[in-house]
């Protein structure tokens, strides 16, 4: 392969970037822009297709094609996009609000269908751009404007919701890790079908330190578990931790290893293939188990617009005037 | 270097010849019974005799009633007459009704002189019981003395197929040929079409054997018990002069896939065609998805919203995306075609009216959702808004309204509704679409290219696909800067760019055809529609001069924008009526825009006019006037 | 207990049925007022919310209150009359169309929020009332006049999608087991938070037999299981064939149990509290492995109206006057 | 027996004291640096001095800029004067800049005759830079000869409060004070209601304290220095008497999240507000959930069309739904307010509107939803729209909203606007709310009970809590039988139902008070208004009349039904001046309706209009009238 052409400065359009100073998105922008260097992406033949929210920006800082879209629709919007150009190299920019409150319906359906393309869900667990609201991922008895009492009701799980909706590609990223997110960037990019990324973001403005008890880098080692498929299921600050599963309980244990410790072969084996595996990682919550971070599922399926289109492929093109008279006719002669 | 359409091609024929007369058939009986099927035989026998024929097809809410009930009837109507029927007709001349429940719930539109026909075989008492009569209504005197023939078309078409081997059920299912034989007895026509297309649908089956047998025992029933055939019942009108060419028969949903098709053809463009099922539009969806043509991809979204913004992301994308629905469907796409209008994108929206407000009655026709269109999203969103007076009219409606989206960057919306989707016509076949005759150039050139930069004819900003290297650019719904495109808070740059959208919608005017008036220039009233209030009204006039009446008629395609000689045209009358099926909306707009009392004649029942009704009203506002 | 004062005819609201003969809705209307009966349930005090389709009529036919809402949003209209009256006992009637295409949004959050009521799927696998065209659950390939080269992207599976979502009551019933259906339909109803039940329905006109594969006499023994929670998971004619956990492969496997088969106490036990283990079931396909019918997941936790009504009563409630005096005012004297 | 609210207590006053004078200050800096604090202190400081005043804060769209940039600039306007002071003034005679950015943003408004106050210490090479400006403009000569002070504002203020320990950050918080305290000093006013809130706020903290130095500082600058008062700048106006009372000030935001509550208690009933954030509707939210009430419940939706249902479902269930949004959400909207209309249930939406198309420019103003309120649903879906003229009458509004859609049973549009929402006057305090004073009444007899038979007087169907015993019945968005309210697609039931919606909402025009015009009786030429164009058209009319110019004013709150004597009023002036923030749609219903020549004077900046623009417009008219 030939060393990349282009560097992370050719993917920014020179639009001054309008982000609270601090705000998380600034890293995901740099990492997004690294990615596509990395790649070598033709900006002329990428489209990052957005929402709306503070996320939903993004777009504008990119020097590629860029649809900053309407709350909750870029799903739709990108299906068609690729059922007009199936060529085109698409990513979708969310938030957890443009992508699980009003858009939960069109991001069920976009991952069913395995439209090709990557979706950045930015989950800051607020509804930034409105002045931080609660939103659908925030947790229970978050104190806002519009909760002032804490808010009621369990938060949507944004990767259980990706794999209960048939998500063939989910992974986690977070804004603080940069060069692992590149790397899911780049396995999201290569996986033919809808590649599903929730990224942790920090809102400095609205609910700062939201994900300090896992991304705080006191802890980061014991607290995240950074999964590679085909690799034992090991974190913590020398990889002394590991992850079994209690056979009895149906459940993942975070347990030591080695020494003092269950032996290192009991320590699962990730299997990117296995939903139901990928459901537990993505469910593992503090104190007792790690955040999991990486490439959760990826399993190739049919891709939306190319089974579209080889069925259109397939069909006969009767001409227009054939097609007109595959009824009865009559003349009427002058 | 931009997209242009010849328009002149693609209006309607400007002078038709109304039939006044004619001949209204109705069938009505179970959705079993093969209904719909029968009553397209005698549209196309009718039509290739050289008639003109208008059909009204009448499902039932429900999707397969029990059998026998009212409300499982399924109805056809059509018109038979010479020249151009534009009405499938008031009230039925002859009645055809299969069962029992069929007779209940359409005898009372049987015309007072007309002849009923039912299959007296039906009338036992377990189905009258089911369709709710006390006593037989064949025996009791509740039919008011009208003229009804009485055969047993059960027992005849049993009889008539015993060789063939069907079974009582498959024997039954031959009934409606048996009927179709006897009608076009009564009508003075030959079996040869039918004939015709059951050896194409069966072959040489039992089933097709049998169909045909039924036909012919009809045909023969009528012709040997001396039945007068019905022509006796016509007013007696002129043959008419067909243009020479070849026809067929066409629905408004089958000539809006055409039109759709044939704007692809001609532009070269691919059509992403999406949308979500909904009661009457779906039969768009499936027309197109059954067309299996390479350049109509057909989407079925997850919703109404998801297929609006769809279609918005395949213009994006460089194709021309068609969104399609009816009521509900419709108002969800507000939010999406607001979108469209922001940043300037074609996009062609049909909607397929229903009776609302809400659910409403999903089956019936209403043209209730004009000023919606106009007027139904937040900020001032203008778009264009057309509407087809016909079906076949439909056809160049699409194609317009595709060259208008394309030239204009802009959302069209085209306005049909239940009635034209399901009506039918015969059509003279178009001349043959040429491939890419109308091809759109995309921008490709990076000098000097700005997102918002504007065509000083049409006002429309340039269409760049994305994949064009050196046009990467970024667009969105928060107000950009004229030229550039930016994101911009600037409080002049925002009046200049709501300016340019309205200017750019009104500019449409200046490439259509004048308004024009139909009927006697000394006219004093002036009957004004839209859509497919046309042929009710075109028809109600012809028979209004046939007696006297003098009135003109101008019948509006563009809606907005409005034809720019309008004002003058209508200020030359006294009085102005507008019919519209809704309270009152174009009206609404006539006054507003011209200041001229313009006055609303409103129905709001779920059926289009009737020509009696138009007669009525332009009658009583004549007088009143001279 | 008394025996229960009313039949299943009192529920009959004497409207006449209009759903095709032979429609698989006539049974589920039939369980219905059954377990309405066997409940004893106050007509006056039950509420029937539905969408559009033709599973969304079934309110007309009640002789309760009912409410035929609009395309998909039954579920938010429920949460509003809830709010306003927490005391009804509210049923939500919705298809596979209505519920998991327009309506999945509304879904997702009625699930995660835990609104007390009972939801019915009812899942033909088509949209019936507008004419048989392919619908979200319509497996790939599916012919309609929509898709006349088969539907394209795989289907939603109603029951993941739900535990995906966050439901913490997940079930399923069949239009053909009217017994069990109502039982199912009585455990909805005694659990404090949202009870999804997808009830799988044969609609004669447009899909006739989709499900025959497993709802046929002759099959139904062998392909269905009916999982009860504390049971063995068995199913076959005479209960001879169990599910076991491969542990390796991280999937559940039926396998023949007892003499010629693994011993009894491998049969795996059903856990209706463990979510991992319902996702399993819940996915299960055939041919190998049988389809799971039943309570397949059932935790409580807080109810989203109770929670609202308790913080505002928790609320001091100040006098109007008081209210708008917290700020400075100021006074002008005659 | 059914519920009865009393109109006349909740109109506002007929009689108004525009002031046209006073003085215009505007405060602007980084979003960080206290703005519309000071700017409330100054404006309850003028309002306990028995002045009146209006406010203008103008927040930046981005949630935090970085600081010293010209986006990231925040501010604060308000305007003092004798009477009622309408509008927050067009142009500011006192500008205080607090650093180079908010300079650059903010000069170009200034009066002529203004005075300029800056904080000198912020103009640093560094900080000139990040605004944009390559030489100081405090030593260039680039402002003009305006009167400049250039207080070391930052100097001063660690000055005044070291002994505090602040730090550096800490103390320059307190710039803002140091700011206020001088600006009380110009416009003539004590330091005593600062001082008063500084203590409630902070307590006796350093912070508290250093605050009360930097305020004090401040002040005692202005005097010590001599700088004259501003009075010198004032027109004379004689000093108003108000009405005796209690007042406070209040934005539209807040009264209407007052109006809320009270009709809540009034009525007795539980209010369950359903909405999704949304700028600038949100404020709203926040309000009501803030308030802590055990009756008004508040609840954030999943979208905006999950908020409109679940206010539907509320009001099915015996509450009162309310809904409120702007913009994109209201669009949203459109089919559950069609399901709303079909039901006939009780419903209240809040539009706060904002300037469109699409997402537009999300916190600016427009007044570009009043056809989409009118006609943005499909099929005929008729319902009551009304709109506050002032951040105050959105209390009365919101209570006559409740009442109208209980008694009517249909849903009522509140269209307020960003402008009205956040302005500020004085209000005085309403009567006190007695608790259940118009409590409803649900129908409980199941004696007779019809789902859709209607009170005679009302047109509206009767309100039924389901619980209730006796009365369970089904309902829907189809159409529904009158009277028995069963599903029914009989075509003539079709059209009683169509005429009884609209009828019922017509119906409530007999209870509105007659529309009135304010001004001379000869006046040949009449200015319309609506919504928050009222406080400019008044205060410009005001202007007009003292400089001889003839005009009278018709302000509008009722816009859909449209008070019954309307159209004579209209006809008896010569010539009709609308003035709208869109490009003309209030305008569009009066020719239509009353068939006026009305003139539409459009403005679609994002910002109000201002009252100089209006004198013109109506000077330049009222010339060619006479
Ligand atoms: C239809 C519609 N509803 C509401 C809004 C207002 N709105 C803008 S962004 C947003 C939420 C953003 O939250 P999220 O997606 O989490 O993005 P963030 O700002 O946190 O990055 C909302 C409610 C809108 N623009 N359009
Ligand atoms: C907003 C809206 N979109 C579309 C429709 C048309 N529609 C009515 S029912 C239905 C689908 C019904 O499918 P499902 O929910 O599976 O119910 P079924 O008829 O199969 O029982 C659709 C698309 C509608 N009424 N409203
Ligand atoms: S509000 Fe929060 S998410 Fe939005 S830009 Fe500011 S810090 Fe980032
Ligand atoms: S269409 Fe299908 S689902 Fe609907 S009533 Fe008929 S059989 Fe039942
Ligand atoms: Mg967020
Ligand atoms: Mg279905």
């Amino acid at each position: 392969m030939n060393a990349p052409v282009r560097v992370a400065r050719d993917y920014e359009s020179g639009q001054e970037v309008r982000w609270c100073p601090g705000c998380g998105d600034y890293a995901i922008l740099r990492a997004v822009q690294k990615t596509l260097a990395e790649l070598d992406a033709d900006p002329s033949n990428t489209v990052f297709v957005s929402g709306i929210g503070c996320a939903a920006r993004l777009p504008y800082y990119l020097a590629t094609y860029g649809f900053h879209t309407i709350h909750g629709r870029a799903p739709a919007i990108a299906t068609g996009l690729k059922l007009a150009n199936p060529e085109l190299d698409v990513w979708l920019v969310t938030g957890d609000g443009d992508g699980l409150s009003i858009g939960a319906g069109h991001l069920l359906h976009l991952l069913r269908r395995n439209l090709n393309c990557q979706l950045l869900l930015f989950n800051n667990e607020a509804y930034g751009l409105t002045k931080g609201q609660y939103s659908p991922t925030s947790r229970i008895g978050t104190v806002t404007p519009s909760s002032p009492a804490g808010s009621v009701g369990d938060p949507v799980s944004a990767c259980r919701f990706a794999l209960g909706s048939g998500a063939r590609f989910v992974a986690r990223g977070i804004d603080t890790r940069i060069a692992e997110l590149q790397a899911t960037l780049s396995a999201a990019h290569a996986f033919p079908g809808t590649a599903f990324v929730e990224i942790l973001q920090n809102c400095i403005v609205y609910n700062d330190g939201v994900f300090a008890d896992f991304t705080e880098r006191s802890v980061a080692a014991e607290r995240q578990i950074h999964v590679v498929h085909g690799e034992p299921l090991r974190f913590g600050p020398d990889l002394n931790r590991g992850l079994i599963l209690d056979r009895d309980a149906f459940a993942l244990r975070a347990v030591s290893v080695g020494a003092d410790g269950v032996p290192e072969q009991e320590v699962l084996v990730h299997d990117q293939t296995n939903r139901a595996l990928a459901t537990l990682l993505a469910t593992m919550e503090g104190p007792d188990l790690p955040l999991a971070v990486g490439v959760l599922f990826a399993e190739e399926g049919p891709v939306f617009e190319v089974a579209v289109r080889d069925q259109v492929e397939e069909r006969g093109h009767l001409p227009l005037s054939d097609l007109l008279r595959r009824t009865s006719t009559w003349k009427v002669s002058p | 270097m931009r997209f242009r359409l010849r328009e002149t091609t693609l209006q309607p024929p400007a002078n038709l010849t109304p039939s006044t007369g004619g001949i209204v058939v109705r069938f009505a009986g179970d959705s079993g019974d093969g209904i719909q099927l029968s009553g397209m035989r005698l549209t196309m026998a009718a039509a290739l005799g050289g008639k003109g024929v208008s059909t009204l097809p009448d499902f039932p809410a429900e999707i397969r009633a029990p059998a026998g009930t009212t409300y499982g009837v399924s109805a056809f109507q059509l018109r038979v007459g010479e020249g151009e029927v534009l009405t499938p007709g008031d009230t039925p001349d002859v009645l055809v009704a299969f069962n029992p429940a069929s007779l209940k719930t359409n005898i009372s539109d049987l015309d007072r002189n007309g002849l009923l026909v039912v299959d007296s075989g039906t009338f036992t008492a377990r189905s009258l019981k089911k369709a709710g009569y006390d006593d037989n209504p064949l025996e009791a005197d509740s039919l008011n003395g009208v003229r009804t023939l009485t055969p047993d078309i059960t027992r005849h078409t049993i009889d008539a197929v015993k060789e063939f081997d069907l079974g009582q059920k498959g024997s039954l299912r031959c009934r409606n040929m048996w009927a179709v034989g006897l009608t076009l007895w009564l009508l003075d026509r030959d079996t040869s079409e039918a004939e015709h297309w059951i050896r194409n649908r069966f072959g040489d089956t039992p089933v097709g054997n049998a169909n045909l047998a039924a036909l012919k025992a009809g045909h023969a029933y009528g012709e040997t018990t001396e039945l007068p055939g019905l022509d006796l019942l016509q007013t007696r009108e002129a043959p008419h002069d067909w243009a020479p060419g070849e026809y067929r028969t066409i629905t408004g949903a089958e000539a809006l896939a055409f039109g759709l098709a044939a704007a692809a053809e001609r532009t070269g463009l691919d059509i992403v065609f999406c949308a979500y099922p909904i009661t009457p539009a779906s039969t768009l969806l499936h027309q197109l998805s059954a067309m299996r043509r390479r350049n109509v991809l057909t989407f079925q979204a997850e919703d109404e919203i998801g297929a609006a913004c769809a279609a918005i992301g395949a213009s994006y994308g460089g194709a021309l995306g068609v969104t399609s629905s009816s009521g509900p469907g419709i108002s969800l796409k507000a939010e999406a075609l607001g979108l469209a209008v922001a940043v300037e994108l074609p996009l062609v929206v049909v909607n397929s009216q229903r009776a609302g407000p809400s659910t409403g009655m999903p089956t019936k026709t209403e043209q209730a959702d004009l000023l919606q269109a106009l007027y139904g999203r937040h900020g001032e969103a203008p778009l264009v808004v057309l509407a087809p007076r016909s079906p076949s009219d439909c056809y160049t409606t699409a194609i317009e309204a595709a060259g208008i989206a394309i030239r204009h960057m802009t959302p069209v919306m085209i306005l049909s509704d239940a009635f034209i989707a399901s009506t039918s016509e015969p059509w003279r076949l178009p001349e043959p679409v040429i491939s890419g005759s109308e091809a759109v150039e995309f921008r490709t050139d990076p000098e000097g290219f700005e997102p918002f930069a504007r065509d000083p004819d049409t006002l429309a900003r340039a269409w760049v696909k994305p994949g064009t290297p050196g046009l990467e650019h970024r667009i969105g719904g928060l107000e950009k800067s004229a030229g550039s495109g930016g994101i911009s808070y600037d409080p002049d740059n925002h009046q200049i760019m709501n300016d340019a959208r309205i200017a750019k919608v009104a500019q449409v005017a200046c490439a259509l055809p004048p308004a024009a008036a139909e009927g006697p220039e000394d006219a004093s009233l002036c009957v004004v529609t839209w859509g497919s209030t046309f042929g009710v009204a075109r028809e109600a006039l012809a028979h209004c001069r046939a007696t006297g009446t003098v009135a003109a008629h101008i019948h509006l395609r563009h809606l907005h924008p409005l034809p720019a000689n309008l004002g003058d045209l209508l200020a030359s009358y006294r009085r102005i009526l507008v019919p519209e099926v809704n309270s009152g909306q174009l009206v609404r707009v006539l006054r507003d825009r011209f200041l001229v009392d313009a006055e609303s004649l409103p129905k709001v029942t779920g059926k289009p006019f009737r020509v009696d009704e138009l007669i009525g009203a332009i009658e009583a506002r004549a007088k009143t006037v001279s």
